[in-house]
């Protein structure tokens, strides 16, 4: 099944799409404008050749479609098919940004409502669609969070807190910022460890990027403690929505004391996640801070929807509105499931992910031993097999079909194996993981070469990563790929 | 029971014996329960088939470019998308896959990306692109703090006035907090060579877009010879289609090169998802943000991909990272990817030639009209600005009720240009469509 | 060169070189010279762009059921098909696949077969179904050609007028070589029992429709038990919908039962391409025509399909095959069989349910109407006769202006009927829309 | 890669769509009408395990998207996607067969041109749309017959003559009509032996089914005399449009002497195969047989596009108009191509499949050695290696990563190996193609096991296709299927 790559196939003269003539008189081009080499890294290829490179290479690829992908805290769950032709209507996919308000009607209004949706959803009072992707939204938070204190003459706030346990995006986004991150202890019931917040929540304190539930699957007990403890210091609190698959119609955030949160469309409104993307980190927010969100925003007034920018906006944080295909897919997945089918989701998702721990646990040791929410955190470590690690028991998962569980974070609990079923896997399936699962640990002692030597099923063994950073080849380059090929 | 939920009411009864609660609410009690549970006022759950009737209904009240004849750009271009790219698109082991953290089962994503990386960079005659950013103006900006970085001390940006005014806007967004000075686009009417002048050795970049927001093709070799005299470093804002023919950034010597990829077979859908294309020298490789994937070999040496130097990046680096950039436009990189792919050497350049030719056609037509007037300023690619009798949104207006979506209205950004409309003629707009736009603004 | 061939100039000199030949058109010497490469006049070649565009102007000159209210079935119906039918039918594993020739690659397509044919038994409670027919007309045909040849020297046909009027003008296109004598439907006000009782010692099959043609559901008990009797066989004609609900062919204990599968998630499509579905009893099942899939074991013990009881099909039998049949409407069964495993038991009853509850709304609604009456022929499922004060074709118009595409002109078929127009409405027809029809009539 | 029958995902309870409530009264349900087994055979599944199931079993199918493809006389070229959305635009895939004419004047102009077009490329007054496959069209072509013999009083005529290379369909449909097949011999070049047909000519035949190109790949150089003989008999020429794929723009059919035709649209223009169907058998005639066609036909009148049955028609072949969405796909592809296209995709064609020809003639014996047209027939007799057989190189092509070409057909050649690479075809994937086949060769004289066991690579091994024909298990059945696997 191995497919070279795409420029392997080309040859002088072929092309892969049939273009018009101009059809009209010709206008001589400046010649001390135009580009020198011919566009000689570009290839010549038949559309027949083209469908057929990018059909085969897709087939080794591993998806939702064509199995479980309890990749945990990426939601992977199933994409409904009727997003795709949604998002593809005329009316959504071929309009132009920049066309006056008056055209573009359907499209102002499910804007809107899926701001009022999602503000609903969390209990927040406004909400902007702009954000690409959760990282973004969290950089629209921590602007936010800046520009709120500095409009109160504030300046003295140069530091964000974040739990040991947060993905690697949030102290990024408070560096982007300009911000320090200040890293927050974990106690062992999985929570923000109270006092070192209060050690070192202060006057400096911009916020706190809490996720809840958090990285390790569990809900913080004492969020609302945390709130307290970050509002009295006269910090905000962010909440990272990656998460929020675990509590829809559960709990809103706004409800238990987050100020502003993010909202990824690709995961928990399943927009889908596209191979690494487009996403959508939409962002809410109370109504003291609304005036600083990134515009446009949508509002209705006399009965037509218009854009508009609040009033001390940080700012676009992109050109244009924002991922509008995102829009119409989550917009649609929301309408369809209703008030008692969100809350359906956050259950099911909820349930699946308990059913495998109370099945995995007495084999893989579960981090912290509580219930969890939408996914569980193992520990890699089997008894008896000590030359195995997490990564050996992921890739040989990928031999009984399954694509591997998110490892190696949170970084905050050693060999960790982050498990999410969601709400849309069977029990069928999940049966035949805990079966596999069980399997492997069985193999980890008697066999663990088995483990050590997997994948051996997928369509490459295990791949020399080292070697494709130590001499990184980054673009095609025949003699460099055949020199590391007879190496 | 919705639809897309695997578990019956009996497994449900069966999992929970297994987890030892009674029923599904006892999983939430860790949740506040005075806040548990609460009341979300949403619409009724629709059927699908009453969901796709409502969908229609909102999208035929939007005015589309397959029933309007459509000369707006302004930084997103109505092109011809072979079919082949969305049939592609559509399936679903590329668009219901993510990341590719497990290389060996997700080879195709890791191909697709390595492919793109190499077009963008044959596209732009760059040394290294990576695997996308959320769109032209997150590039741009992400650009500017990367030149910060490589430039160490240097804190002040330079931007020609030219350069499309929203990512001028996100390159504000994006540097608010990082106390740097922007400077170069506060006169609207500025040339590049004023901008450029600016340039000092406190300047990390000067950023300069070819064609410009206007429509104009710049020689940038002569400016980028006067910003690396100066320390600093050259960012190049350009278009992908105008590359099938025009001065590319690795001829001019730019040292990061962005553009929107949304023209390389990407639907308008107002305004995204785009894709942010980004490229830089050999240099500046390892300051690059974003994922990168790298060609390397099997247990068994056959050819395979991986995502590479990911020390650059937040999982890993977390505050120390070169961006917070995690899930970024992958199946938008994969449209320009299969769309470049299809056009190749020779349909590239022909789309370029259609683009240009067309709208100097244009040009000549709307120049003839009596009131209004083509603004000289150059060579120009497939924008250009009209100087207009009246207001231009009364003339969009008149042209809406005609079947056509006039050009953009310049007078917010550069008011100095009057009652200006700024056109752009792709190679959808024929001929036919041209004369009757030139007839609805005679009219 | 088209896009599509992928032979470039020079290997196709170097290709001619190897045949030894100097140019292509040597290869062509065997045609007569005098009519080698004559002209075609044919239109210009379109670009993509332009034939996308020029479709697009083709389509929207005809009125659609997404954009029109429907009420017009009489053998094609406007049901609702989830997006993932589409979804998975854009496969092109499936779409570019052939004949599953080689099983052994083709084990998509074989076991989708396999699954088609059986919940096609679990639907129509039959004991075996072929891989599919041209659509319901063709099926009955070859089911009644089936039906002779397995009643030997009897070459008698009787057909009740309630069958579908296209689909016996088919049986008596396929049969017209045949000698044989179809009777039963020379009087259309005929009922089933009139029909019925043409059935004696010389006739190979009774052919009855339920629903009928007008939308009647006949207990057809009894009537089986009568042609049994005389040694005939019974085809029974049916609508996959209402076997949601109602009677099968295999409680009324049908020999051969056939049905247009397009209700099952294929597009009206202006009449095709549908799916004929062709089931019998056991006893028949080696006089069927067209493919059948069956399971087997591979080398390995392993679980796979492939077809079977090849020897009756005309690749091998030739002029001694049950049929001349060899590709089929295998795209269109496979929709059917998601569409199928997508509604399941449940979504299949509720379906059929939401035809009967919003078809016997609107008969109430219409036959309220002043000068509009509803024909009583006792149960119906979801189609209905509406006696019309006016003749059917202007009224079809009127509503046609108002949005709506009207009901079926009986007056042709049935002119006994008057002025008749067979009503139908599906789970597609709202509440709201059956109010508009019945406005728009009473109006 | 595994999947179980679908019906092994059910559990009750699920189901795979969303549908809405009636919202109206309800009315009684006639209680003896109704069903009395609860739907027993159906399964309940969600739509995300049907969306995997079909998702994971497509991709155990080979196809044109995923490589070469070179099943001689099936015309296994790449489908354009264009295609796909071409037929699915809502003015095509939503209107109703019996909409009034007016509201359907875009689709009944579409046929119109259609007819039109397939008339001019092949030298026929009128064309008919309405059969559904090839089959079909013969069914009509020589009903059609039929009719124009009894039609003149001329009713002795009970033989169709068809040459021993003839599809299995050629005989069989003239079968399906109540004539008897009379075979005619193959000369030493491959042509309609004129002895032979001479020799069986005579008042009973009604007419000549002849493929030209025929199925062993050639032209038949005597074309016109059988014409001369067939005619001069008072018989009429029936062509079989299988091998259109070869002349187009090359030579008229109608302009050799053919009075009839059928084109498969699925196959020369591409519309796609779809797994086994659906096709469309258009047929087109000389003016002195369309009266005789089925309808119904569009004509053109005053502006408007009408439908209308021809006066002595043969009847209708199925119900409504054909399968329009097949007329939307080769109308789009013939448009696209325009003249020069058409005779381009044709001399590719023959160039591809002579290209294979003289690469491989030298180790599979040719059946006749000539310039071939679309396809070449060799046959599967390696020297030294007398245990393996042509389905033994079939198989093993498997291995190497290409779809087999037809094998044993025509039966008129031992060990037949059908190759029909298509215009659409690259050099390179001929030239691995060539290689894979000399590999082969080798292989069948120096290891031939390796053919026996072929394929190992695929989905699953050889399977046993004596069992299922034996005990066949032609529906779902878990006792019988356990049953089976237990032996």
């Amino acid at each position: 099944t191995y497919e070279p790559p795409i420029f392997e196939l080309s040859s002088p003269g072929k092309i892969g799409a049939a273009l018009p003539d101009a059809g009209v008189p010709e206008t001589e081009l400046p010649a001390h404008l135009l580009r020198n080499d011919d566009l000689a890294g570009l290839p010549e290829i038949s559309e027949t050749e083209v469908v057929r490179h990018f059909t085969r290479i897709s087939q080794r690829n591993f998806c939702i479609d064509t199995g479980m992908y309890p990749l945990g805290s990426c939601t992977m769950k199933y994409n409904p098919k009727i997003h795709e032709d949604a998002a593809r209507l005329p009316g959504f996919a071929f309009i132009h940004p920049l066309q006056a308000e008056e055209t573009v009607q359907g499209a102002l209004q499910l804007t809107y409502e899926l701001q009022n949706i999602l503000a609903e959803i969390s209990g927040f009072d406004q909400v902007c669609l702009q954000p690409a992707a959760g990282a973004q939204g969290e950089f629209a938070g921590i602007l936010v969070f800046r520009a709120y204190h500095l409009d109160r003459g504030d300046d003295q706030r140069d530091e964000v807190l974040c739990p040991n346990s947060a993905h690697g995006t949030n102290p990024a986004t408070a560096a982007m910022v300009g911000f320090k991150v200040v890293e927050i202890a974990t106690d062992s019931r999985g929570n923000v460890d109270l006092a070192d917040l209060r050690a070192k929540v202060g006057p400096r304190t911009a916020g706190l990027m809490l996720t809840n539930p958090n990285t390790l699957g569990l809900f913080d007990e004492n969020v609302h403690e945390v709130a307290k403890i970050v509002h009295e210091a006269g910090g905000l609190m962010y909440g990272d929505g990656a998460n929020f698959n675990a509590i829809l119609g559960i709990v809103k955030p706004g409800d238990v004391g987050f100020d502003f949160m993010h909202y990824n469309l690709h995961k928990t409104f399943t927009t889908p996640h596209g191979g690494g993307g487009p996403g959508c980190g939409a962002v809410g927010c109370k109504e003291f801070l609304a005036d600083y969100l990134p515009g446009p925003i949508v509002a209705l007034k006399e009965g037509q929807y218009t854009r508009h920018t609040p009033a001390k906006s940080i700012g676009r944080l992109k050109a244009f509105k924002g991922n509008f295909g995102m829009f119409v897919r989550a917009y649609t997945y929301i309408r369809m499931l209703g008030a008692a089918g969100l809350r359906s989701v956050s259950e099911h998702a909820v349930l699946n992910a308990n059913y495998l721990r109370v099945n995995l646990d007495n084999i893989y040791p579960v981090a912290y031993d509580r219930t969890c929410m939408h996914e569980v955190v193992l520990q890699g470590k089997i008894k008896g097999a000590p030359s195995v690690h997490t990564l050996d028991i992921a890739k040989r998962l990928i031999d009984f079909g399954f694509h591997p569980p998110t490892v190696y974070f949170p970084i905050s609990v050693a060999e960790s194996i982050m498990i999410e079923p969601t709400e849309t896997e069977s029990k069928r399936n999940m049966d035949a993981f805990i079966a596999a699962m069980k399997q492997i640990a069985h193999e980890a002692v008697e066999n663990p070469e088995l483990l050590h030597a997997a994948p051996t099923t997928a369509p490459v063994r295990r791949l020399d990563e080292a070697t494709a950073a130590r001499r990184p080849i980054l673009k095609y380059d025949q003699a460099a790929i055949e020199a590391l090929l007879s190496k | 029971m919705s639809h897309y939920i695997s578990i019956t009411e009996s497994e449900r009864a069966e999992m929970l014996k297994a987890i030892g609660v009674a029923d599904v609410a006892e999983l939430f009690h860790d949740v506040p329960a005075d806040l548990r549970f609460p009341t979300l006022d949403l619409p009724a759950a629709l059927a699908e088939g009453e969901m796709a009737r409502e969908l229609r209904r909102l999208s035929s009240k939007n005015s589309d470019v397959l029933n309007y004849s459509c000369f707006l750009g302004a930084g997103a271009y109505n092109h011809f998308i072979p079919a082949a790219v969305d049939s592609l698109l559509r399936r679903s082991e590329f668009y219901t896959a993510y990341t590719p953290y497990q290389p060996e089962i997700s080879q195709g994503t890791l191909q697709a990306i390595f492919e793109y990386q190499s077009l963008m960079c044959g596209l732009l005659q760059m040394d290294a692109a990576n695997a996308s950013h959320y769109d032209g103006a997150t590039a741009m900006a992400e650009g500017a703090i990367m030149a910060i970085s490589a430039t160490r001390n240097r804190r002040k940006i330079v931007v020609a006035p030219s350069v499309h005014p929203q990512y001028r806007g996100v390159l504000r967004s994006y540097t608010q907090g990082l106390g740097v000075t922007i400077t170069g686009d506060e006169n609207p009417a500025a040339s590049v060579a004023d901008a450029a002048a600016l340039v000092d050795n406190e300047t990390a970049v000067f950023i300069v877009q070819s064609p410009d927001f206007l429509g104009v093709l710049h020689d940038l070799k002569p400016v980028a010879e006067q910003i690396h005299a100066a320390g600093a470093l050259l960012l190049m804002v350009t278009n992908p289609i105008a590359l099938g023919l025009f001065q590319t950034p690795g001829m001019v010597g730019a040292d990061i090169a962005v553009m929107e990829g949304q023209p390389l077979g990407i639907p308008l859908s107002f305004g995204g998802p785009y894709v942010g294309v980004f490229s830089c020298t050999e240099k500046l490789l390892r300051r690059m943000a974003g994922r990168l994937v790298g060609v390397t070999t099997d247990l068994n040496g056959q050819l395979g991909y991986v995502l590479t130097l990911q020390t650059r990046e937040q999982h890993i680096r977390r505050e120390k990272a070169t961006s917070n950039i995690c899930t970024n436009q992958g199946l938008m990189a994969l449209a320009a990817t299969i769309y470049t792919s299809l056009m190749g050497k020779t349909g590239l350049r022909k789309v370029a030639e259609l683009c240009y030719q067309r709208a100097h056609y244009a040009a000549k037509a709307i120049g003839n009209l009596a009131g209004y007037e083509v603004l000289e300023q150059g060579s120009f690619f497939h924008e250009f600005v009209v100087r207009c009798p009246r207001p231009v949104a009364e003339i969009t207006q008149a042209l809406h009720a005609q079947g056509i979506i006039g050009g953009y209205d310049l007078s917010k950004d550069y008011p100095h240009l009057g009652n200006a409309m700024l056109i752009c003629v792709t190679e959808q707009n024929t001929k036919n469509d041209i004369d009757q736009l030139v007839a609805v603004l005679g009219g």
